[in-house]
């Protein structure tokens, strides 16, 4: 098991750094330069600032001295907001995406799986198409038309919840409404397949021929089988919607860190970039390794040094 | 039947070798095979017969050892013409008639497989008579090559395995489980239809099994294996009439007739590796009790089979 | 199908207790009419309901991607600033109270009448005066197309990466299965944003921007399902025919990896076409004056209040072209998947 | 003796993209207490629906009970609610399947396995569930029952997992016992143990067994009596004696002669019987053996034979024991081992009982 | 939790079934909600599209910095009412030199909200700070008129050597390159906002990077600044004109969707927002609704550089007038902006006479299809071609996609034979190619530093920074120079070149082609008074604003 996992770590290193490399140079390929307020600087002062940053260096010492920061644990410098430092940005706004995103999975996990669950109990049934029908339907509109809506009907013209900010529950629910649609549309189709494959199973049979239940079939012994794929899927699903919704912050004015990750793009703000980038990679390769985990601990058919059976 | 066929020498195939889970599915066994014989192999799942059967096709490359067919070795490096040769010498039919048939295609092509890739046919008209008659060789007929395997019985999909190895004109078969999969009343269909083969074609059969009266009743000779090891080996009727390790005994006494009044009397005995009691260092191969029967045991347990024989 | 009255039994006619031929041939006959996979599946297909809707829907969107555009006397491109921002009316429709193909703003005022317009705008106009219409099914035509053939190229990639790693599997697999593991850790958004920024932003650039990052899940998928095809008996068999790694991959792993990657395509067009419509509102999307149906909502999202049948128009098409993919998609899996077959 | 089960004309019907496939025609057997029935039959010949259409646990859809009764202690089992159903599910009627591989759920304890039918119906808290769980694995031979109950299944070999699925079939000692193929993914020696195991328990708790295979020397090990199916129907029921040493139906001959023994040999053709099953979704008109019985006649072709009773006990569906019909040998190897039955009738009797 | 799940999921159902009927019968009503209802009088709610990215006022760029300095800052001037200068730190007018070329300040009283005075000294270090090298301030340009400037700011002197000193704690002298006229107005940029030496010095880096790192002077604090969320200023009791500052508190959200920002209008949580043009329609009824011009100025570069066509002045003028201008500002952008025949801005700069600079001068390239068909014809005889291709670039605004787009279509109709392809990228990115030239027809925007037709002009001098298209004319070149040199002493004449260059830029050259000067309409609460709008530096002051 320790093993395991200092073998695991070891992997997750080196593919962080290959990550973090990819993407230093890919950024170099992005057209134009970080400066903020280019459209009024003579090029003499371009060139000052770019010094400054140490952008004129030749790349591989912009190279070398960028990943030596990146094991100091520094980050950089923004350019657009300047001086400010990127591991502190990304401090403050994972906080929000992160709260929203839980707060999301956790809420589109269960409605998803209700949802499964009531497709799955009576297959072909009215309640199957109607389940089936809202899970398609949330993913068929565009986000952020469907989030347009949900502020304008629920908090403009029906003001039940506020329109937009940051400062407590209920500015949340309009924002995890709109993030867990994907969640609830992905877990259900997965929960109702999967339960009807393990509804089919031998041991659904032979808890039955023993006299269980059908509510005590559903509960004890198909939904754990049935989760556990979901896991896998719940994993990275969750690291993306964490990561932010550039669409869903936007609408809501939420403080969080995919529409700064958008802007940097758009802005070639190099180092916040990387940041978040690096930041998005350690996360998603830390939340597959838990999974993993995860997998051993809730399916006792795996044990995490002899791999899947 | 003085020729030798195929030899196989100190054969053994280790999966995951070197690495904790490593698995020593056979494990150093030698054997001859005489043309024209049926040789069974039975025992135990999981006790190597099937990945003996398939080492010897070289789907796996063996760990140690060699199988010399017609004098040569077949695995180490070989020409690609070299291996087509051995390829249409040696065949193989296989234990699931349900996963043996590719789902996807004609049985014709199916069948013609072989005749395909052996370029055995010059005109397409010659390479559906070939197929045509294949299909009447193995009791079906030239509709059913239009059809796909699904369209077919578990008997009948065996039959299209054994025409399609029957295709390349093989001197040598490997059955896999040939008939472990179908219901009794098809298991004769398959085994007359091998015997008939056999008969017309002089074929070879190494056959591999766990139903202990069927291959005493196909077989000429038996090979009992156990965790990996040859245990005994002998003329089918020598071995149920004499067997001598403990295990083979085991193994027969376990078997049921259809006979109420046998079945009313059979007593079983159990077979506990313990009963060796092999001291540490002690000498344990196959040895040659009596002409033709050889048992797996130390220097003592063959005096006493001796003298008892 | 019960036993009549056996009496009457009794006094069967002799000849008929007479022996009959063997007919061993006969008894091999099979009696079902002969299908192949795909048209049991198209049975099983046909047999949901959410499928054929989906395919009706996909079928009648195209059509109309394809002829709509030419329906009437304008191109999508066609501008008349002085005709902007009318809501639809269209001739047969206008005196049907309930439908919204009046003429009038949401306010139930006359637009036509107050600019003086005679023309019929079946969707009415965008705010550069262009008719929505030709717009909406041009930008249909488009979002269609970028889907289709992301997946396309989200297919042949997928299949040669999946297919040679899943084939040959060891090393060779270890390493490629690194390879996708280290691209799943990028952000995708970076990858799809850089791709358009350094090609211009255009169908082409879009479409392989989606591809970059599409095809590791198509991979992934043949992948899997190689390794496990490849210890299938009928693999084996064909192995010990002398078949070659061609022979193998093209006649007997690839045609039954067919359903799960046919139905990994049908997901990968919807979300495709919310890629592009998502790129749209980042103000990557298509070049205008082109259309697509993301670049239609995005620019009517922000009308929505005033002129809601520019969001709404496009909206409806996108959300029902999506939906009716994804039916096809669920259904085909149902088709195709194995697992579901007995 | 008092008839514990009894099934009359039951049919059961799958609705599928094709058709109606019927899989089950009209099938009629009873069972007694404290006996063992065999049901004998290959693949798609309709045992293992009956069994399942026993516990209703038929999927409906796209499964069905189109028509029939089954009468367990006077009451229709067909006829109950789903709640009344359960009740009697795993407490009398309880089953065996054929794959113990998959027939354990893989991620809840062994233990909790075998305490959930007791917990149900015997109303036991948890500590006495678990305690008698303990006891149960011990009866059925596990070794160290206390430390394995807390074992996942996939830490069993395959005998032991069987073995585990009997003690909890056994766990309320119920009236019958349905034991689907409960051998059949087995080895021999294993197969061998856990029969013994089953006639032991059998004794122990006077239960009956319905015992489904298509194994004839598993059934001339532990039946009583003999039904025969074939084509959705039972062609031939009898005692195990009257089905091995006299039987009359030339599947049941075909079966017989299909299986060598271990004293024939070589030169012996097995007298296989060709072709294949019948293909339920459009059933042969008239006997569905018929095409691939030797000893077809013409009426065969046109109408379903009726039964025909040879002993108290022994009945067969044949025109074969028409008077009119011709008098057909059975193969060699059945006549081997034909002896005369002490019961028979002077002449096969028409079977005119509405059961 | 489970129980709140279902419930939330009900109104989600709530919300389609809503959706569904909307579109079904096309809702009549909407909901003009009351605004700025239940909010505390004294509290100014607004928002801001983006985060201040700094508070470090000589490395501010953007408008929200400046606006936000603008409110906690104060420097020797501040923009007033008509953006005319008034008083600041600054008591009174300032001293000027008979060359014009020291000015004098005299500072009054005035204290930093750490309770430290604000000296002259304090002026000295911001402006040597923004000129030395190592800061790379982006706006350091703007001081180049201070004596010496340049050279320190590319690192050729010390920053000592500014002209800039402080005489005493309350006296600030100024030595200049050039007799600049406007030096007044042009220090109310925030560039040259005082700081505080011991408290920048004592915060290094963080300086300006919190609410708690940053020292203020002006007539509000920053109280609460959460980054991306929100940031709240809060009346400053130690500022010197603490008595004209009504408002205690003015909150700014940081919005980044349009139509959030309208939604939040609507449910009354913000007093006054932005509108883009597809809201006009809706409110412009609205008696909150107002517009105000600014000073920027839209136009398209013409590369005249590196593209053949554009090089031809017949294409050049074929183009500026061949598309419909009054159709941009009337239906696109519907906000007030006029259609610019001209690249000095109206209402801007008034000459000597006091008359505003347009009057002066005349209207140049004013939309006339016919004309533009002639020079289009002659243009394609003097180039010999008759297919032309040209691209435009453009960015990802909404507006200027739709402006893009438009002209595209005006011009391929208008001009036979003529393909318009749009190459749209990000601001950035857009930027980045129309300094290296890598374009052939770009939209772009200026808009000015200073009151003067200068910040327009100077640009297309031979060379000039921001040329960027490759024009060069000697006259043009000539007039430029003089006007910032031996003219300056002679307003007239000064003025009558800038006219000229103007017209030679435009009617002669057609250099570029203008399209309109930008307005901007507002939706506010209509108690709301006393916001103040500029032209230059920050875009508003809030200091006067209060609610009636």
């Amino acid at each position: 098991m320790a093993n395991f996992i200092l073998k695991r770590l070891v992997y997750m290193f080196i593919t962080l750094l290959i990550i973090a490399t990819i993407t230093f140079f890919l950024m170099k390929l992005l057209p134009g330069s970080p400066l903020t307020n280019q459209e009024k600087l003579s090029p003499a002062q371009q060139q000052l600032i770019l010094d400054k940053y140490g952008l004129n260096d030749p790349l591989p010492v912009q190279y070398v001295n960028y990943m030596t920061n990146l094991f100091k644990g520094d980050l950089g410098l923004s350019f657009q907001y300047d001086n400010r430092p990127v591991t502190k940005m990304i401090g403050e706004r994972i906080g929000p995406s992160a709260y929203l995103g839980f707060q999301a999975v956790l809420f589109g996990t269960i409605v998803g799986i209700v949802l499964g669950i009531l497709a799955a109990l009576k297959q072909n049934s009215v309640m199957d198409y109607a389940a089936t029908t809202i899970a398609v339907l949330g993913i068929s509109i565009p986000s952020f038309v469907f989030a347009g809506l949900l502020q304008y009907y629920l908090a403009v013209k029906y003001p039940i919840f506020p329109v937009a900010a940051w400062e407590g529950f209920e500015y949340t629910v309009l924002p995890t409404i709109a993030l867990s649609v994907f969640v609830i549309a992905t877990v259900a189709r997965y929960m109702r397949s999967e339960l009807l494959e393990v509804l089919s199973s031998d041991y659904i049979m032979l808890a039955r021929a023993k006299g269980v239940s059908s509510a005590a079939i559903m509960v004890k012994h198909a939904l754990r089988n049935a989760l556990i794929p979901i896991i896998t899927l719940l994993g990275p699903l969750a690291v993306n919607i964490m990561t932010g919704s550039l669409v869903i912050e936007r609408i809501f004015g939420i403080p969080g860190i995919g529409e700064q990750f958008v802007r940097s793009i758009m802005t070639n703000d190099f180092t916040v970039i990387m940041g978040i980038t690096l930041f998005y990679s350690v996360l998603f390769i830390f939340i597959v390794f838990i999974v993993d985990i995860l997998y051993g601990v809730i399916d006792p058919r795996i044990r995490l040094s002899g791999g899947k059976k | 039947m003085a020729e030798k066929l195929l030899e196989i020498k100190n054969l053994k195939q280790y999966f995951n070798e070197g690495k904790p889970n490593m698995v020593k599915a056979v494990d150093g066994i030698s054997f001859d095979i005489f043309r024209g014989e049926t040789l069974g192999l039975v025992g135990e799942s999981g006790c190597g017969k099937s990945t003996t059967g398939r080492t010897i096709i070289r789907l796996y490359d063996a760990t140690d050892g060699q199988v010399l067919f017609d004098g040569k070795d077949v695995h180490g490096k070989k020409s690609k013409a070299d291996m087509k040769q051995f390829n249409r010498k040696m065949q193989m039919i296989f234990q699931d008639p349900y996963a043996s048939l590719n789902p996807r295609l004609k049985v014709a092509d199916i069948i013609a497989e072989g005749i395909d890739i052996h370029g055995l046919a010059k005109t397409k008209k010659e390479r559906m008579d070939k197929v045509y008659s294949l299909l009447e060789t193995v009791g079906l007929n030239r509709e059913h090559a239009n059809r796909y395997p699904h369209e077919f019985s578990g008997g009948q999909r065996q039959r299209l395995g054994i025409a399609r190895a029957l295709a390349v004109e093989p001197d040598f078969i490997i059955a896999d489980e040939p008939i472990s999969a179908l219901d009794v009343s098809i298991q004769a269909q398959v085994v007359n239809l091998m015997q008939k083969l056999q008969k017309e074609k002089g074929l070879t059969y190494l056959f591999i099994a766990h139903d202990l009266s069927m291959v005493k009743y196909i077989s000429d000779r038996i090979g009992v294996m156990y965790f990996g090891k040859l245990v005994e080996l002998a003329p089918s009727d020598v071995l149920y009439k004499k067997p001598l390790h403990p295990y083979t005994q085991s193994l027969l006494s376990a078997i049921p007739l259809p006979d109420p009044d046998y079945e009313r009397s059979r007593t079983r005995k159990a077979y506990d590796p313990a009963v060796h009691n092999y001291a540490d260092g002690e000498q344990v191969e196959m040895r040659e009790v009596a002409p033709g029967h050889f048992v797996y045991c130390s220097e003592k347990e063959y005096k006493q089979y001796k003298a008892n024989y | 199908m019960n036993v009549e009255n056996p009496d009457k039994k009794i006094q069967l006619q002799k000849d008929l207790f007479q022996p009959v031929d063997k007919r061993a041939s006969q008894s091999e006959k099979i009696s079902r009419p002969s299908l192949n996979f795909w048209q049991d599946a198209w049975l099983r297909l046909k047999g949901n309901k959410g499928a054929i809707v989906g395919l009706i829907l996909i079928t009648i969107i195209t059509f109309m991607a394809i002829f709509g555009p030419s329906m009437n006397k304008y191109t999508y491109k066609q501008q008349n600033i002085s005709h902007a921002k009318l809501p639809p009316k269209i001739a047969a429709l206008e005196n049907v109270d309930w439908l919204p193909f009046d003429g009038k703003d949401k306010d139930g005022f006359d637009m036509y009448e107050a600019k003086n317009v005679k023309e019929y705008y079946w969707f009415g106009t965008d705010d550069l005066g262009r008719d929505l219409w030709t717009r909406t099914w041009y930008g249909t035509r488009i979002s269609i197309y970028i889907g289709v053939l992301a997946a396309v190229i989200d297919f042949l990639i997928g299949i040669a990466y999946g297919g040679v790693s899943g084939f040959y599997g060891g090393r060779v697999d270890n390493v490629m299965q690194r390879i996708i593991e280290i691209l799943m850790g990028i952000p995708h958004l970076i990858v799809v944003i850089l791709f358009i920024l350094v090609f211009e932003p255009g169908i082409f650039s879009i479409t392989m921007a989606m591809v970059i990052t599409g095809w590791v899940n198509m991979a992934r998928i043949v992948r899997g399902q190689f390794l496990k095809l490849k210890t299938q008996e009928f693999v084996l068999a064909s192995r010990t025919l002398g078949a070659s790694g061609s022979r193998l991959i093209w006649k007997h792993l690839m045609p039954n990896v067919m359903g799960p990657i046919i139905v990994t395509t049908m997901f990968t067009i919807p979300s495709a076409i919310f890629t592009e419509a998502f790129l749209s509102f980042i103000g990557l999307g298509i070049r205008p004056p082109e259309a697509s149906l993301g670049s239609l909502v995005n620019d009517g999202f922000k009308s929505l209040q005033m002129y809601p049948h520019m969001l709404i128009i496009p909206s409806v098409i996108i959300s029902l072209l999506i939906l009716s993919f994804n039916l096809l998609a669920d259904g085909l899996r149902d088709a195709l998947d194995p697992k579901m077959r007995k | 003796m008092k008839k514990l089960l009894d099934v009359q004309n039951l049919h059961v019907s799958f609705d599928t993209h094709a058709g109606e496939v019927k899989a089950v025609r009209g099938v009629n057997f009873h069972l007694d207490k404290g006996e063992t029935l065999a049901i004998v039959g290959e693949s798609g010949s309709g045992k293992s629906v009956t069994t399942k259409a026993l516990m209703r646990l038929i999927p409906n859809p796209p499964g069905r009970i189109k028509e029939g009764k089954m009468l367990f202690e006077g009451r229709d089992l067909v006829k109950i609610s789903e709640k009344e159903m359960e009740k009697l599910r795993g407490k009398d009627i309880s089953m065996i399947f054929q794959d113990p591989m998959t027939s354990l759920n893989p991620t809840m304890t062994v233990g909790k396995q075998v305490m959930e039918p007791l917990i149900k119906h015997q109303k036991m808290n948890k500590e006495a569930a678990r305690k008698r769980a303990v006891e149960l694995l011990a009866l059925v031979g596990l070794p160290n029952p206390e430390a394995r109950i807390k074992q996942y299944p996939h830490q069993f070999s395959g005998g032991q997992r069987q073995r585990v699925v009997i003690a909890i079939a056994l766990a309320c000692n119920p009236k019958i016992l349905i034991a689907d193929e409960p051998t059949t993914a087995l080895d021999v020696t294993i197969q061998a143990q856990i029969l013994e195991l089953m006639k032991e328990l059998q004794k122990k708790i006077e239960t009956s067994i319905i015992f489904i295979t298509h194994d004839l020397g598993v059934v001339a090990n532990v039946a009583d009596r003999v039904a025969v199916m074939y084509g959705g129907q039972i062609v031939e029921t009898g005692t195990v004696d009257e089905i091995f040493y006299d039987p009359r139906h030339p599947y049941t001959w075909g079966l017989l002669s299909s299986m060598p023994s271990l004293d024939t040999d070589e030169e012996t053709e097995l007298q296989a019987i060709p072709g294949t099953p019948p293909d339920l979704l459009n059933p042969p008109k008239g006997d569905a053996f018929a095409l691939r019985s030797n000893y077809a006649l013409k009426i065969d072709l046109e109408q379903e034979p009726p039964v025909y009773q040879v002993s108290p006990t022994h009945f067969v569906k044949s025109w074969l024991l028409h008077p009119d019909a011709p008098a057909f040998e059975p193969p060699v190897n059945v006549q081997q081992n034909l002896r005369p039955m002490p019961n028979n009738f002077d002449k096969p009797a028409l079977f005119e009982e509405v059961r | 939790m489970k129980k709140r799940s279902y419930a939330l999921f009900l109104v989600l159902l709530l919300a389609m079934s809503t959706f569904l009927a909307a579109c079904g019968g096309g809702g009549k009503e909407n909901g003009d909600g009351e605004n700025g209802s239940g909010k505390s009088d004294n509290i100014l709610n607004l928002t801001e599209t983006q985060d201040i990215p700094s508070m470090d006022s000589v490395l501010a760029t953007d408008a929200v910095s400046f606006n936000t300095l603008n409110s906690t800052m104060e420097g020797l001037y501040r923009m007033g009412e008509n953006d005319e200068a008034v008083d600041g730190i600054a008591e009174g007018e300032p001293e000027v030199s008979g060359d014009g070329k020291t000015w004098t300040f005299k500072l009054r009283d005035a204290k930093w909200s750490n309770g430290d005075p604000v000296t002259a000294n304090d002026f000295v270090f911001a402006w040597r700070k923004a000129l030395t090298p190592d800061t790379a301030a982006e706006y350091a340009y703007i001081m180049y008129d201070l004596k010496n400037a340049k050279a320190v700011n590319e690192g050729k002197m010390k920053p000592e050597e500014l002209g800039v000193k402080a005489i005493d704690d309350k006296t600030l002298e100024v030595q200049l390159e050039n007799a600049v006229p406007y030096f007044k107005e042009l220090v109310t940029f925030g560039t040259f906002l005082p700081q505080n030496e011991k408290f920048v010095t004592e915060q290094g880096k963080k300086f300006g990077l919190e609410a708690d790192t940053t020292l203020y002077n002006g007539p509000f604090t920053l109280a609460e600044w959460k980054h991306e969320d929100k940031f709240v200023m809060k009346k400053n009791p130690e500022y010197w004109d603490a008595e004209a500052v009504k408002l205690e508190q003015i909150d700014t959200k940081i919005v980044k969707d349009t139509q959030t920002d309208v939604n939040l209008f609507e449910s009354g949580d913000v007093d006054q927002i932005k509108l883009s043009s597809e809201f006009v329609d809706k409110y412009k009824e609205n008696e909150g609704f107002f517009t105000v011009k600014e000073s920027s100025v839209f136009f398209l570069r013409l590369n005249q550089e590196s593209n053949e066509i554009l090089k031809n002045v017949d294409a050049r003028k074929a183009i500026a007038k061949g598309f419909d201008k009054k159709g941009i500002t009337d239906v696109l952008l519907n906000n007030g902006s006029v259609e610019a025949n001209f690249f000095v801005p109206e209402e801007f700069a008034k000459g000597p006479d006091g008359k505003d600079f347009r009057e002066a001068s005349g209207e140049y390239l004013k939309t006339d299809i016919k004309e533009a068909q002639k020079h289009w014809k002659a243009a394609k005889k003097g180039l010999g071609q008759d297919k032309i291709t040209l691209e435009l670039l453009n960015y990802d605004d909404d507006l200027a996609r739709k402006t893009g787009e438009f002209i595209k279509e005006q011009l391929e109709t208008n001009l036979d034979g003529l393909t318009v392809n749009i190459k749209q990228q990000p601001f950035k990115q857009k930027l980045d190619l129309e300094t290296k030239m890598n374009y052939e027809m770009s939209l772009a925007g200026w808009g000015a530093d200073y009151l003067d037709p200068m910040t327009y002009l100077d640009m297309y001098v031979t060379g000039g920074a921001h040329n960027q298209q490759g024009f060069s004319n000697a006259e043009y070149d000539k007039l430029i120079q003089d006007a910032k040199t031996t003219l300056l002493l002679e307003p007239e004449k000064r003025w009558e070149a800038l006219v000229k260059a103007e017209k030679i830029l435009l009617e002669d050259e057609a250099a570029i082609a203008p399209i309109y000067q930008r307005s901007r309409a507002y939706l506010k609460n209509p108690r709301l008074e006393g916001v103040l709008f500029h032209k230059v530096g920050a875009d508003q002051s809030y200091k006067w604003a209060e609610f009636k």
